[in-house]
């Protein structure tokens, strides 16, 4: 097995040069902190019954906050149901992450202006979606790039080699960042394939791949960077595969005893993410107590507000179920509008 | 004898299964974990590996490796985690299974089962809710099937696995754990093709299958309640269906209401009004109504019950037919 | 006005939309070659290969990246060689392409068009004759066209490039040379959602769409000389079609026959004739008929007139509706 | 580009050792020979309006021909359209092969005991089938394997790539033979992927990838049958890419000289798979042209009486097309089996 690539190491301490600054590297570990805090927020609803199942990403903050901060906002990014803090992170409001779990379409509606589709639920599909937002960008000449994010198991699917492989035959700006979570449900990612990593599924499209510690926010960052700078300039796709943990249960509705995920937990707790950004930033004088607490105390705003103004939201009315079908409803869904409401529709 | 939940008979029906040596269970998360509905609890641990198979998520994969397997002399079980998760694997479905005993004129053939949990009202995620079975039943050369109880759901999978072709059993998810019966313990096969008359009645006759069984029954006992003698038929069987029994029904009773969870266009409820009204035109004395599913994608948890056929939908339905 | 074929006018009307910027034409030998009915010859030479773009072997990966494409602001065409390939696309058209406005509340759109040769009649390899129309039409947030002329051919495939949603046109084989008429040579559409009324009359009703509009032409010339005065209608657009036209009629006729070539089992067929009851019941003198290809695997070249519906059926079934 | 393995040159010269005797190569040659035969008899059919499209092979007989000789009776192959020479040499009869071509269901049903499916006209899903196969083999434990033939073109489905992933995690005892004849109907093959090789695939599934000269008999043979040794001995899945030319257009509908594709066809003829043979063994004393006349006397005999076996029989009836949906046929398809009659299904 290849080593990934590090940057920072699980004391704090930087085995190469930082990517970042420290300014930076403050903003980001502070995007971690609000990220976490809406996850445990999240988590805690869903059992109180306030939202749908939910997708815990503790553990793979790195992953996400540090691969979405190369990008520009006229950047798409196509994401998976675990990857909130990404979606944010490039503009999505906590609002709609909230929304959308609490089963309501209109968490779906990103604001104009901001480039994230709607989170995938099918594992795989999204991908190839990131290929034609890319390919649309090249076609237009406009030098913007689109990031998809999905997880080790997403990789067994058709639609990640017919993804990979178009991006390799059009020369695609399109990054394909893999969270290697160690788990697709139950599944192992030793059962998943038998490659020896997932990066190394790159050379069979022509595309690059790199292997990155996922929970090292400077090394994910890094090699995202220089992926979505290679896109930009016409260098094509890369693969990036990111190894990390999902540290919680797949689902709030899984049950990880049962198979085996929780020896390593532990293990994994040690290469916390934030962890070892805090260290590097304390290290560097950038890091208090009283500056955790006043960043800790803001995400809770945040993501309080967002919570607030979801749930103040009444549901969609059963006329609206039929609104957003097309442009203008057709005859067929007028009819059935009209049956919905108890009206007969014809005589 | 034992009380079951739809789940339970299903896990004792693979159980039973399983015992001969050419059955083989496979799908994402079937094997340790026992599926993200429980239905194949406790099979890894007591038939290994090898006989209860973890699949990386690949829906294509997992149906036309099975079909391959059918092919050379193995039985199996295919599960699909959602009805939502099966389009990848519907070029398998319609290109391969369903034609492979057609195309070598019964030298080869594909007695495989495709399990899928279906439909809404748990206000699940998005694609965690669909019926699609329309697009089965409108496929040559594999039956379907829709349990509504513990007794059919073990009968009509251990006859499904028995059958020599290839059949798509619907796990109705909404009802796995609600719905409760007695259920034989050993081997029993309920045939596929029969519905099940579960009510007789002389003014109407009310048709569902799958989870909608369950409005079917509250709706019907409201009407009885009323004084509205209703006959109520469990489809049960999709692909062949019991033609016999709904135009019998209808020819007596002059009035149907048909229910499915469903999308309304091209559904099974127009293909059983088509027949019904081939069969029983002469005999109907109101239009037959269709209760279904909306044409819109199914809403996510806060408006799904503005999606799903409601008791009260099928009672207003019964009525304009009585009113007619 | 320019006489012209079925695929000239598709030709034609892939080179009128493709003057705008934003559209881009992509497939499997689509370019190059012009695509394996040469639908659009002479388009990649005119327009380069970034706007007809020639793709890999790969279906859920035309249709998925045309779906992002799409919503960055293209407006792609995209084509699936033949009918029986678009099953590996299922999963984007019913997960992706049909749910984007929906969820996402309008905020993303997928303004695209997915052709799609159908349909037998021409003796062509396995999986080369399929009519799996009935699988779009139970798909939400999807338009479903299928011209049966040359014009409307121009006209719809312009219609739906135009429409700010995902439009499925269906492009009758068999009718691609035989069929020849006047067609404009400007940007003109045809409306999606409205019958075409092809001859009035009194007696009864046959309605039909794309290739199988031929037969029931034929169909109707015949009745027509033995004195029966036939109301002929094409459907056109099937997502959304025109209860108003075939109910109108059927009130008026008292019978018909529905026409289609797939399958029979929760076909368009049934769905018109679900609705024809529900609204003309009681206008109806005999049970409405369905002429359509039975619930087999499409047969082979040698054996294929088995099983598309004939003139002779349809003649048959619209002497059945006038004897009952 | 890296070269592929070669064993016998274009001058019918010995690179490496032999891993055939005479007798046998001279037995495969006569294959080579009947195939060509079919190949040529059949196309000139479809233009007599005698078969319905036909997919020539010419060029691709050491493929076919060499990548079946390994195989034991009860090995299994899954093929496609343009595959009728490795069909035919695993034990289906000529008379399916012509059957299919005129468009007749009879042309699928293989002898019992013939372990090969109907050709895949469908590219891509067929190699998932025989990951099935080989799967129910190693359960039953029997020893026998799988081989499936694929083009250039298959490699860009989903279903390739979902096949070779369970391939490689289940250590399954298959073979993927991919016939690379440079184009996928209008598509060259360097447009098809932008990987290096297509052997190179392997990789990412963790299953070796080899590449061979597909006009050479003995390399094809020598690549297939150690493929076939590891997956009968436990060793899991190879993926073979044969480097090969079609002769012919891609079907007889279709014009390659609308494509690229004519300008190599006069560098690949000097590769003839069947000419490198007979060169050598013509050195070694072992063909004259007599021997070569003979052979192809009992070339035509075959495929005539074969053709002629298949036009003899008369076209399934309407009653026939009902009869093999299953095992017995439905309520409604007996219904539809009436209507198709003229019969009243009801009254
Ligand atoms: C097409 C499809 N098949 C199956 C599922 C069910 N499912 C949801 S998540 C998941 C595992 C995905 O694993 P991975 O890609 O590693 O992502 P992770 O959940 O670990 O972030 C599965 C099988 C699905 N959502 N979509
Ligand atoms: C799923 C599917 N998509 C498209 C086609 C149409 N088609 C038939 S052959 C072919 C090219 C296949 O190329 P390759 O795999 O290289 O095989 P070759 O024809 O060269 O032997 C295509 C696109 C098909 N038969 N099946
Ligand atoms: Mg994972
Ligand atoms: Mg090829």
């Amino acid at each position: 097995m290849p080593e990934p690539r590090t940057i920072l190491n699980e004391n704090g301490e930087l085995l190469a040069d930082s990517p970042l600054d420290l300014e930076t590297i403050q903003n980001l570990y502070e995007s971690m902190v609000i990220a976490r805090t809406y996850d445990h927020k999240a988590s805690a609803m869903q059992r109180q019954g306030r939202l749908a199942t939910y997708a815990q990403f503790e553990g793979q903050e790195a992953c996400q906050i540090g691969s979405v901060a190369p990008l520009e906002p006229r950047d798409w990014v196509a994401a998976t149901y675990r990857d909130a803090a990404a979606m944010w992170a490039h503009g999505y409001p906590w609002v709609n992450l909230v929304l959308g779990r609490t089963g309501d379409e209109r968490g779906g509606q990103a604001p104009e202006g901001v480039n994230v589709l709607p989170p995938s639920i099918t594992v795989g599909g999204h991908m190839i979606h990131a290929v034609g937002l890319a390919w649309a960008e090249q076609l237009k000449g406009t030098g913007a790039v689109a990031l998809t994010l999905f997880g080790d198991g997403a990789t067994s699917e058709g639609d990640f080699h017919e993804a990979m492989n178009f991006a390799g035959v059009y020369t695609l700006p399109v990054v394909f960042f893999c969270q290697n979570n160690g788990w697709a449900i139950s599944m192992p990612r030793d059962r998943q394939t038998a490659a020896e990593t997932i990066a190394s599924k790159g050379a069979g499209y022509g595309v690059p791949g790199v292997l990155v510690d996922g929970n090292d926010l400077l090394a994910v960052f890094a090699a995202t960077a220089e992926a979505v700078d290679r896109a930009r300039n016409g260098g094509g796709a890369t693969l990036i595969e990111a190894l990390t943990y999902r540290m919680g249960p797949h689902t709030t509705t899984d049950d990880p005893g049962r198979y085996g995920h929780t020896a390593a937990v532990g293990m994994w707790a040690e290469r916390d993410p934030l962890e070892r950004v805090r260290r590097y930033l304390e290290r560097n004088g950038r890091w208090d107590a009283d500056w955790e607490a006043g960043i800790e105390d803001h995400a809770h705003e945040i993501v309080e507000a967002a919570v607030a103004e979801a749930e103040a939201l009444p549901p969609l009315s059963s006329d609206e179920i039929f609104e957003a079908m097309f442009a203008e409803p057709t005859t067929q869904l007028r009819e059935q509008q009209r049956l919905a409401r108890g009206e007969r529709a014809h005589d | 004898m034992t009380e079951r939940t739809v789940a339970q008979a299903l896990n004792a029906a693979l159980d039973e299964a399983l015992e001969a040596p050419d059955v083989v269970l496979l799908g994402e998360d079937v094997g340790v974990t026992g599926g993200v509905f429980r239905v194949s609890d406790g099979l890894f641990k007591k038939y290994g590996p090898d006989r209860v198979i973890d699949t990386p998520v690949a829906e294509s994969g997992i149906i036309g490796a099975a079909f391959g397997m059918a092919i050379a002399g193995l039985r199996p079980i295919a599960e699909i985690q959602f009805m939502g998760f099966s389009y990848p694997a519907v070029d398998q479905i319609i290109n391969h299974v369903g034609r492979i005993r057609n195309r070598s004129r019964h030298r080869f053939t594909a007695p495989m089962v495709i399990r899928i949990p279906y439909g809404g009202g748990i206000g699940a995620a998005e694609h965690h809710s669909e019926s699609a079975e329309a697009m089965f039943v409108h496929t040559p050369g594999v039956k379907v099937v829709v349990p509504s109880n513990p007794y059919d759901a073990k009968g009509l999978l251990l006859a499904a696995i028995d059958d020599p072709d290839p059949v798509v059993v619907l796990e109705p998810i909404r009802v796995y754990r609600s719905i409760k019966g007695d259920v034989p313990d050993g081997h029993y096969t309920v045939p596929i093709g029969l519905a099940a008359m579960e009510h007789e009645g002389r003014d109407v006759t009310i048709i569902a299958y799958g989870a909608m069984m369950k409005e079917a029954r509250a709706a019907a006992v409201q009407l009885e309640d009323d004084g509205v003698s209703v006959e109520l038929i469990d489809l049960r069987s999709l692909v062949p269906f019991d033609t016999e029994m709904m135009v019998d029904s209808v020819r007596k009773t002059g009035r149907a209401v048909v229910v499915q969870e469903a999308h309304r266009s091209a559904g099974m409820a127009s293909e059983i009004v088509a027949v019904l009204q081939e069969h029983a035109l002469y005999h109907l004395n109101a239009p037959i109504e269709r209760i279904t599913g909306w044409d819109v994608v199914i809403p996510l948890r806060r408006a799904e019950k503005h999606y799903l056929p409601t008791v009260d939908q099928i009672v207003a339905a019964a009525r304009r037919t009585l009113e007619a």
